[in-house]
């Protein structure tokens, strides 16, 4: 077994362990630890020195299905830059959202469930990210649906969550049959004989890859994904469910689930359907920019510090779609990075919203106020993770939407064109990011404490490593995103990209 | 050393945050400490010639194949457009960053030496220091960056230092508000900074000033030249505070008084003019542009200085008298023929001079017992001597009495006007030339002359050495600094020059003399003596209400409007999207149960009903 | 010939609408053994002589015999008299009716109008007893193994359904 | 040893426990079931070693097809269902004595109960004969004999009106499709002139075939077999009868009469989807029967709060996926996939993944009362294995990737798209979205509430046999989901 | 008039609809059985006479008998258990009127 099996499968084994009865944190722990060594091995030894195909490295496959007229199925695996910084991703967000959830004892119901739940998202991710066979793509994304439906359903908070666990489920079922459909029609359109990806892939760079059914193809990818990444106007489950999901679901779904939509549009989408992707990325640029300014103003008037974070993820999602509109290498590797970067940053706003909720109930704006004078190291951290948030420089954000917006200006002309305007528009949205997420700062941290708050103890080292992890992550790269751009820019390289505008 | 100038700031403040913190008394000497090196540095980095500069930068994106040296002779500074992207921390160490890091390191040690006093006291001291040296780091950046990108990553983080600073006393309403204000307008002005550099780079292919510079004059698209070169200038109106994003820096007073004066007078609220001065080719080559920023500046000026006329904060008259100036200094930019040059001499000796107003009006206030309204001091001429004087002297340089720093740098600016024949500015910039002194003379003739009127100003003592002595050295400067001796190392392009202002003694001159005069005179007419203010212009003292319409804005977008889009989310997105398709559906389900009555014969019924269907299709 | 076909036509058919229309069901049960004994007629008209045979003993002779037994048992009286809303015989017969109408319209169009019977080759050399008997007990050995197992089940089934209840 | 002894050692197998249920006075009759399990386990282990025949002369031959390893596939499903049914029966014993026992004193106590464990078995051979036969006689027979057997067992309970009432319905409605199949046999014999599948498949590919005539035996023959499959709108018995059968009966009837009602309708089509001339009326038909059975199953489901109804209509719901892949059998079969491939997939994951939701039913039934949805709530609490079982089963039924379910769509939406059938393959998006919600409604229950009562909170015993039967079967649900491979490499 | 193939089909046919009819009209559990079994007995006509018409080496297709003979056969296995239901039903619910059995729905 390959050590890039063996991370994949390590979270899933340690859940099938949880369930039949090993210490459930303890063995969540030491799994999601081992996976997080295991992606620093594999980062370390990319050979970051393969320029331009973008190759897959510490590929294993094994044969699973050969029949006539079906593709063949292989379980396999391998890492290209791009899965390489998701694989990262999901590994600190895992670690830390093992970190931040609460002990067995202090579980309402079966901490081997919620452990075992957290332990199969996370697995899915990594699953999802690593995957060279199309289906165990989507298989190992869809693996964290249910334990996501059952997480919130069970642990989550208010007295909505039932519904709310529906809402996701539904929503993001249906984006994955759609999905579905896309792939393969995508598969059947070129060959049916395989899902290999990297094979799927190079078959569409032939010119009689119909453009018709391209088009078709992008447009149920677009949805499909679309509908994951809680693209406009499919994106009415995100916040409800991020605000009612227990911390560590809302973190790994947030901070690494999610990105599987953005994946599969640069992994999947962009390659296979060239052609499609032409004809509709225009679309795309005013979904995104639903996404940037519809929400951004949508994210203002909340009044929950959780939804307005819940708001703020869908918001943040048009940059990346941007990104990946702009279909240039640029543009591409600033999509991949933000969505490293989002990941944790969004984790890390939940995280410690999250401590805020288990210990003062409920998150409306309206009871909080000057909390930074009692809580200094929240204060501290929640401002840091702000700032991330909103896209200062220092923090990977920053960088990714750099690339991003270069990337989206990119091209032979001096002149306007849509995705010029649509980044315009885009930019703008870096106010509204920078007016909800200081607002609620200013209405949690600062400012006088209203007298009936009662405050807890700050943040004790055990609150504060998860969240350090993910902080000092979003710094070492926001200081040099170069550690990840060296991964992703071959990787982007060899995909067949098209451009928006 | 340039890399030394720019980190030690930022080791300081990460030390400072990651344990210092604890030991606050440790933290400001460190702070002070790091900032006299810096400052030691940069004077050694200023008289180090041309061997000085580095010329390594930093790669902080590289994504793909960088410009071969063909190409960049060849202008083509972008080969492979969407397929390459290199962004670098580096340096342009010339004369222009040369003595605008003195100024800022200068400054800056000023400001933390006196705020070691100011701040003794304080329980977030370790925080403050923290941010102080934060704000250096972000300033040196932004004065070294030798590109776009990253003067924009300090240009943001300037604003974060700034965030933090205004904020200090965040558990007070109005300097939480004030920070956040400050933090959003700015960002305002860098989305339309960031559009400009954007506009600039796929109009020039680079984002390196020296190679835009190349690239410039080959621009065929003049017409989104001047947008983007508008965009550009939109981040300066922000920063700088220029009308309509002048908003924030009165505010920004909420800040402990040693910040308004590094931050909200000296350098930071410079850097809008220090990056137009930066990127002068660019201006010089959009002509619109420069029009619009020489008649943002004067309109700036004006407002402010009328603004001032009415305010009684002392901070307040001194924060507008700071946007007024600003103005000048930005107007300056637009004018062209020497305009820049003359500008950025206004930005030093107004520094220095405004610097020392803010601290004198610390220690005022330090001394009053944080007591700001002018009308309840009084009388404190005797009470601080040092202080006295030295702020006199500041206020001299302000209103630019002949032969002080002022004089001569306000002098250039408006030659540089006249000479380019722009009478409606030139107009306005005298007539800020007449208000100036009538509001900074209401000033002190209101706080300094007279009697106190209250117990706090009764009872003020002198401040101690720690802070005097930065007050000291700071008026040597404000009268002083436009001479060769000082702006020498300064100023590449602009001092002093007292032969080629008797050469051409003409209009400004005699103007300005008038105004200062005229100024004066009438402040000393209307205020001698007076314990209430005699003249009432609500329009000024309200600000022209802009703060209002501001407001009035801000709550139409997330009162109204936000507040709309949030219902029609709720209520029309989601039930579209979601809800609908769902109801439909449970609908549709419940319709079809409706076939299962229960009835056996029911169900042969539509058996044979179907089956008839099914056989009339295939038969017929 | 015809004569004869249009005898037991008529008959098969009024037996059957007989069956739908008495309220009584033992009236119902002898229609039903007219219309079987007509349906025979029409089997040996066909030249299939031990079918025919067989559908009046099995049909009329035994399991029409078990309907009337079971009528008897249970004591079923004729129908309620209480109509039956209208709308299930209209719609009851406008099915059948429709249905009828579909397969006259098959018979018109499906190949098989204007056919006349091919005649037999020759007479019968052996009866078609001895052939079926040969397909059953040769050929079809396995169906039959199978139907074997049907009944046996269908028995068992019917010994336990049919146990005596205690009052 | 031939395949047709099969057959015979499942027939012999059930007359032996009629023997021993009469003559030996066995103490506590479950212990037949479990003889019948191990008989049937026999055979099935015998399966794999049936040789294929010399010769396929003889007279068998004409009504049995020579092992093909989809038939061999489909013995295997019917004979892992009736074991799995027997599990289910020796748990759902007490009732069956409940509703059945003779009463009369000096009877034995479980009188009934034999006859409830051996009559599967008799099916059992029915269904193994339905897989090989090719003949319009043998599935005729084979045919009835399962449905015979079912109707008796869906009325087992005699003295309950729910199985006597569901008993009824389905006599009714069967006999009525017997008839309609009999007539369509008659007519596709006329059209015809044969009874063998391969002479008929033979004549109806000739252009000359009188279209009217064919369509109208198709279209018969097609009514019979989709109220077997429950295909809508012949679907209606299927709630009731599934509702009120013993529930150990609904398992066999929705695994055994579905893969009854689809491999004979595999058999019967094929030879009309094969037929030129008939291929794009019958192709129609095909697809509006699925995209209505699709739809109304799936989507009468939704609101339906009886778990065995809602089973029911989710049963509905995947013969509407099987019709899907039938529907869009691909018209040059040189490398295109097969309807036989997704059908035969389709119903082994369906057995699994339908049969351990029933074995949980059956465990639960002692401790729940009612059908009713509410009635699982805190189940997870009572056992989190029961719960984790019928988890599995819902995801896998709701078509989770990573399960068989997954496969057995996929399949069917595959074929569908590569016969362009956008209607039928829009349709089935929508279907089984709807699977999503009412198949998670169950976890709902299950995990989402408190019990409704306290004294409903006691921890739940699994009896050993079914909780083993449970454990192998949500493995191969994951295996079959992860590498179907498996299942496939078992027919193909 | 010469009797043709369509004659006896179309009694069959016709016989077949007034089974159907009586299936969907008649309350009584027995009279649909017995019409259900005329259903069957209808189509055994067409069968015999297809059988007749699709003559094997001169005789009547006797294939075709063989089958008709097991219909009657499943036929009557069917007509024994239908009315052990019928009687088991009866019994528990005093009844064989189609309407009254109808407590599961929806």
């Amino acid at each position: 077994m390959s050590t890039l099996e063996l991370l994949v499968l390590l979270p899933l084994l340690a859940a099938l362990a949880v369930g039949l009865g090993t210490p459930a944190r303890i063995t969540a722990l030491a799994a999601s630890v081992i996976v997080l060594a295991l992606a620093l091995i594999l980062a370390v030894n990319f050979n970051t020195s393969l320029e331009g195909d973008g190759s897959l490295q510490f590929t294993s496959s094994r044969p699973l299905l050969d029949i006539a007229g079906f593709p063949k199925l292989n379980l396999a695996f391998g890492l290209d830059g791009i899965s390489l910084v998701l694989v990262l991703l999901s590994a600190l967000v895992l670690l830390s959202a093992v970190l931040v959830a609460p002990k067995e004892d202090a579980i309402q119901g079966s901490p081997r469930l919620y452990y075992l739940s957290l332990l199969l998202i996370g697995g899915g991710a990594l699953g999802a990210f690593t995957a060279t066979d199309l289906f165990f793509l989507y298989a190992f994304h869809e693996l964290a649906l249910i334990p996501t439906f059952l997480m919130i359903g069970i642990f989550g908070h208010g007295e909505n969550r039932v519904r709310t666990a529906w809402t996701i489920t539904i929503f993001l079922g249906v984006g994955s049959l759609i999905l579905l459909v896309g792939l393969i029609l995508a598969v059947g359109s070129l060959g049916g004989t395989t899902f290999d990806i990297a094979d799927l892939t190079s078959r569409a760079k032939s010119p009689d890859h119909d453009a018709g059914t391209q088009s078709w193809i992008f447009l149920l990818l677009l949805v499909g994904f679309g509908i994951l990444v809680s693209l406009f106007p499919f994106h009415s489950w995100a916040a409800p469910a991020y605000a009612e999901a227990p911390t560590p679901v809302a973190m790994l779904h947030a901070g690494v689930l999610k990105k599987f939509g953005l994946y599969g549009l640069v992994r999947l989408a962009l390659p296979l359907a060239p052609a499609g992707a032409e004809k509709w990325l225009n679309l795309v640029l005013l979904l995104l920019l639903g996404n940037i300014l519809y929400i951004g103003l949508v994210t203002i008037a909340q009044k929950r510090l959780d939804r307005m974070l819940g708001y703020s993820s869908v918001m943040h999602m048009g940059y990346a779609f941007l990104g990946i509109a702009a279909g240039n290498v640029v543009g591409v590797s600033g999509a991949v990075l933000l969505m490293f970067a989002h990941g944790l940053s969004i984790a890390l706003l939940f995280a410690l919203a999250g401590w805020m909720r288990e210990r003062f109930g409920d998150l409306d704006f309206e009871k909080f106020g000057g909390l930074a004078k009692s809580l200094p190291r929240l204060g501290l951290l929640f401002g840091f993770a702000t700032f991330a948030s909103i896209g200062l420089p220092g923090f990977a954000n920053f960088a990714a939407e750099v690339e991003i917006f270069f990337g989206a200006f990119a091209g032979e002309d001096a002149g306007m064109n849509w995705i010029r305007w649509a980044t315009i528009g885009a930019l703008w949205g870096v106010v509204i990011s920078a007016v909800y997420m200081l607002r609620a700062y200013r209405g949690v941290f600062m400012g006088p404490k209203p007298e009936k708050l009662e405050t807890p103890a700050d943040l004790a080292w055990s609150d504060r490593l998860p969240v350090l992890i993910l902080l000092v992550a979003l710094l070492a790269v926001g200081f040099a995103p170069d550690l990840l751009n060296q991964y992703i820019r071959p990787a982007v390289n060899g995909l067949f990209l098209v451009s928006a505008g | 050393m340039a890399w030394s100038v720019l980190l030690l700031p930022l080791l300081v403040a990460a030390a400072i945050l990651l344990g210092l913190k604890r030991w606050s008394g440790v933290s400001a000497l460190v702070s002070t400490g790091s900032a006299l090196l810096t400052l030691i540095f940069c004077i050694l980095l200023a008289s180090g010639g041309e061997a000085a500069v580095e010329t390594k930068s930093y790669p902080w994106i590289s994504i793909g194949d960088r410009p071969s040296g063909e190409e960049i002779q060849a202008g083509n500074f972008n080969p492979h457009p969407g397929e390459a992207l290199h962004i670098g921390i580096g340096f342009t160490i010339d004369g222009l960053s040369r003595g605008m890091m003195l100024i800022v390191t200068s400054i800056g040690f000023l400001v933390h030496l006196f705020s070691l006093g100011y701040m003794k006291d304080d329980k977030g001291k370790s925080r403050y220091f923290a941010g102080l040296s934060l704000f250096l780091f972000s300033m040196t950046g932004i004065v070294l960056a030798d590109n776009f990108v990253m003067m924009f990553v300090f240009w943001e983080l300037v604003g974060v230092s700034s965030y933090i600073l205004i904020g200090h006393w965040y558990d007070k309403a109005s300097a939480a508000d004030a920070a956040k204000k400050a933090f959003l307008v700015n960002r305002i002005g860098d989305f339309g900074f960031m559009a400009g550099i954007l506009l600039v780079w796929i109009l020039t292919g680079s984002i390196y000033f020296d190679e835009i510079a190349k690239a410039v004059g080959g621009v065929g698209n003049a017409q989104l030249l001047n947008i983007a070169v508008l965009c550009v200038f939109c981040g300066a109106v922000g920063k700088s505070a220029q009308v309509p994003l002048h908003v924030w820096l009165p505010d920004a007073m909420e800040g402990p008084t040693p910040v308004s004066a590094l931050i909200h007078a000296a350098t930071m609220v410079a850097a809008g003019v220090f990056m137009l001065a930066r990127v002068s080719f660019l201006i010089d080559a959009a002509e619109f542009a420069a029009h619009t920023i020489v008649w943002v500046g004067a309109i700036t000026a004006l407002l402010a200085a009328l603004m001032a006329l009415q305010q009684n904060d002392i901070k307040r008259v001194l924060a507008y008298s700071t946007l007024s100036q600003l103005g000048y200094m930005v107007m300056a930019q637009g004018v062209g023929h020497g305009g820049s040059d003359a500008g950025m001499f206004h930005l030093y000796t107004h520094a220095f001079f405004k610097a020392l107003l803010f601290l004198g009006s610390g220690a005022v206030i330090y001394a009053c017992h944080h007591e700001q309204d002018i009308w309840k001091m009084g009388g404190l001429k005797k009470k601080l001597p040092i202080t006295f004087w030295t702020f006199a002297l500041g206020t001299a340089a302000l209103i630019a009495v002949p032969f002080t720093s002022g004089f001569w740098s306000k002098e250039a600016i408006l030659e540089a006007a006249l000479h380019e024949k722009l009478h409606g500015p030139y107009a306005i910039a005298i007539l800020v030339a007449f208000l100036t002194p009538f509001y900074m003379t209401r000033l002190v003739l209101v706080a300094f002359f007279g009697k106190p009127r209250t117990k706090d100003a009764d009872h003020a003592h002198e401040v101690g050495p720690v802070m005097w002595v930065p007050l000291a050295l700071l008026a040597f400067l404000a009268v002083f600094s436009a001479y060769g001796f000082v702006s020498g190392p300064l100023l590449a392009r602009g001092h002093a020059d007292i032969g080629h202002l008797f050469g051409h003694f003409g209009l400004t001159a005699i103007l300005s003399l008038v105004g200062l005069v005229v100024g004066v005179g009438a402040a000393i007419y209307f205020y001698k003596g007076r314990d209430q203010d005699p003249i009432s212009i609500p329009l000024f003292r309200d600000k022209f209400k802009i703060d209002e319409l501001y407001l009035g804005l801000v709550h139409l977008f997330q009162d109204a409007v936000a507040k709309g889009m949030d219902f029609a989310d709720r209520y029309l997105v989601d039930p579209l999207v979601a809800r609908f398709p769902a109801m439909t559906a449970l609908a549709a389900g419940s319709v079809f149960r409706v076939f299962n009555v229960g009835n056996v014969q029911t169900y042969a019924f539509f058996f044979g009903v179907a089956a008839v269907g099914v056989i009339l299709y295939l038969v017929l | 010939m015809s004569f004869l076909f249009y005898l037991f036509a008529a008959l098969a058919l009024f037996g059957g609408i007989g069956v739908v229309v008495c309220r009584n069901p033992v009236s119902a049960a002898f229609s039903m053994i007219l219309s079987f004994i007509g349906l025979a007629a029409l089997f040996i008209q066909l030249d299939a002589y031990l079918v025919g045979i067989l559908q009046i003993l099995v049909y009329a002779g035994a399991i029409m015999v078990l309907f009337l037994f079971i009528i008897m048992l249970l004591d079923v009286g004729a129908e309620e008299k209480r109509r039956r809303p209208l709308v299930v015989f209209a719609g009851g017969g406008a099915v059948a009716i429709a249905f009828a109408v579909l397969v006259a319209l098959v018979l018109s169009r499906g190949g098989t109008a204007g056919k006349t019977l091919p005649a037999l080759s020759a007479a019968l050399e052996k009866s078609d007893v001895h052939h079926i008997g040969e397909l059953l007990f040769g050929t079809y050995w396995l169906p039959v193994q199978i139907v074997g197992v049907l009944l046996l089940a269908a028995t068992v089934g019917v010994v336990v359904l049919s146990k005596r209840e205690l009052k | 040893m031939p395949v047709y002894y099969l057959e015979f050692l499942v027939v012999a197998l059930g007359l032996v426990m009629l023997m021993v249920d009469a003559f030996a006075k066995l103490e506590d009759k479950r212990s037949l079931a479990r003889f019948g399990i191990l008989g049937l386990g026999v055979v099935f282990l015998l399966l794999f070693l049936v040789e294929a025949p010399v010769s396929t002369e003889g007279a068998i031959w004409k009504f049995y097809s020579p092992a093909d390893k989809l038939s061999l596939f489909f013995k295997g499903l019917a004979l892992l269902t009736t074991i799995l049914v027997l599990v289910m029966a020796v748990d759902y014993a007490p009732v069956v004595v409940a509703q059945t026992a003779n009463p009369e004193p000096g009877a034995h106590p479980q009188s009934g109960l034999g006859e409830f464990f051996a009559l599967p078995v008799f099916a059992c051979a029915g269904l193994m004969w339905m897989a090989s036969a090719n003949n319009l006689v043998s599935i005729f027979v084979s045919l009835e004999t399962v449905s015979i057997t079912f109707y008796i067992l869906v009325a087992y309970l005699r003295r309950n009106v729910g199985s006597l009432e569901a008993g009824v319905k389905y006599l009714i409605l069967g006999a009525l499709s017997t008839g309609f199949l009999v007539y369509g046999f008659a007519w596709l014999f006329g059209v015809t002139g044969s009874m063998e599948l391969p002479a008929i498949a033979e004549a109806l590919a000739k252009p000359g075939v009188n279209t009217t005539a064919a369509l109208f035996a198709f279209a018969l023959i097609l009514i019979a077999l989709a109220f077997k499959l429950g295909a809508a709108p012949f679907h209606l018995w299927i709630p009731d009868v599934y509702q009120g059968a013993p529930t150990p009966i609904t398992a066999f009837l929705s695994v055994g009469s579905k893969a009854a009602g689809a491999i004979v309708t595999l058999r019967l089509v094929s030879p009309f989807l094969a037929s030129p001339v008939l291929v794009a009326k019958v192709t129609t038909v095909l697809v509006a029967v699925a995209i209505l059975t699709l739809l109304i199953g799936n989507l009468a489901a939704l609101s339906q709060r009886n778990f065995k109804r809602l089973l029911g209509y989710s049963s509905v719901g995947h013969s509407g996926f099987l019709l899907m892949a039938l529907a869009s059998a691909p018209r040059d079969s040189a490398d295109a996939m097969l309807p036989s491939t997704a059908i035969a997939f389709y119903l082994g994951a369906y057995l699994l993944m339908t049969l351990l939701a029933f074995l949980v039913l059956t465990s639960l039934r002692p401790v729940i009362a009612g059908e009713d949805l509410d009635a699982y709530r805190g189940l997870a609490k009572r056992s989190p294995f029961l719960a984790a079982a019928l988890l599995v089963s819902m995801a896998s039924l709701a078509g989770i990737p990573l399960t068989a379910g997954f496969f057995g769509k996929f399949f069917a939406f595959k074929m569908a798209l590569d016969a362009g059938q956008w209607a039928l393959l829009g349709v089935g998006l929508v279907a089984a979205a709807a699977g999503f919600y009412y198949y998670l409604k169950i976890a709902v229950s299950m995990y989402f509430s408190e019990p409704a009562k306290d004294s409903d909170a006691a921890a739940i015993r699994v009896n050993p046999l079914a909780g083993t039967a449970m454990g192998v079967l949500m493995v191969l649900i994951v295996l079959a989901g992860v590498a179907p491979g498996v299942i496939v490499g078992l027919f193909s | 008039m010469e009797l043709t193939l369509n004659h006896f089909l179309f009694v069959s046919g016709a016989l077949f609809a007034i089974g159907l009819a009586g299936v969907l009209v008649r309350r009584n559990l027995l009279i649909i059985f017995m019409c259900l079994e005329l259903m069957l007995a209808a189509a055994n006509l067409t069968l015999v006479a297809f059988s007749r018409y699709h003559l094997v080496d001169g005789q009547p297709a006797y294939d075709a008998h063989v089958l008709l003979f097991f219909i009657i056969t499943v036929a009557a296995a069917e007509v024994a258990v239908g009315l052990a239901i019928i009687v088991a039903l009866f019994r528990s619910k005093e009844t064989t009127d189609v309407t009254q059995v109808s407590t599961m729905k929806y």
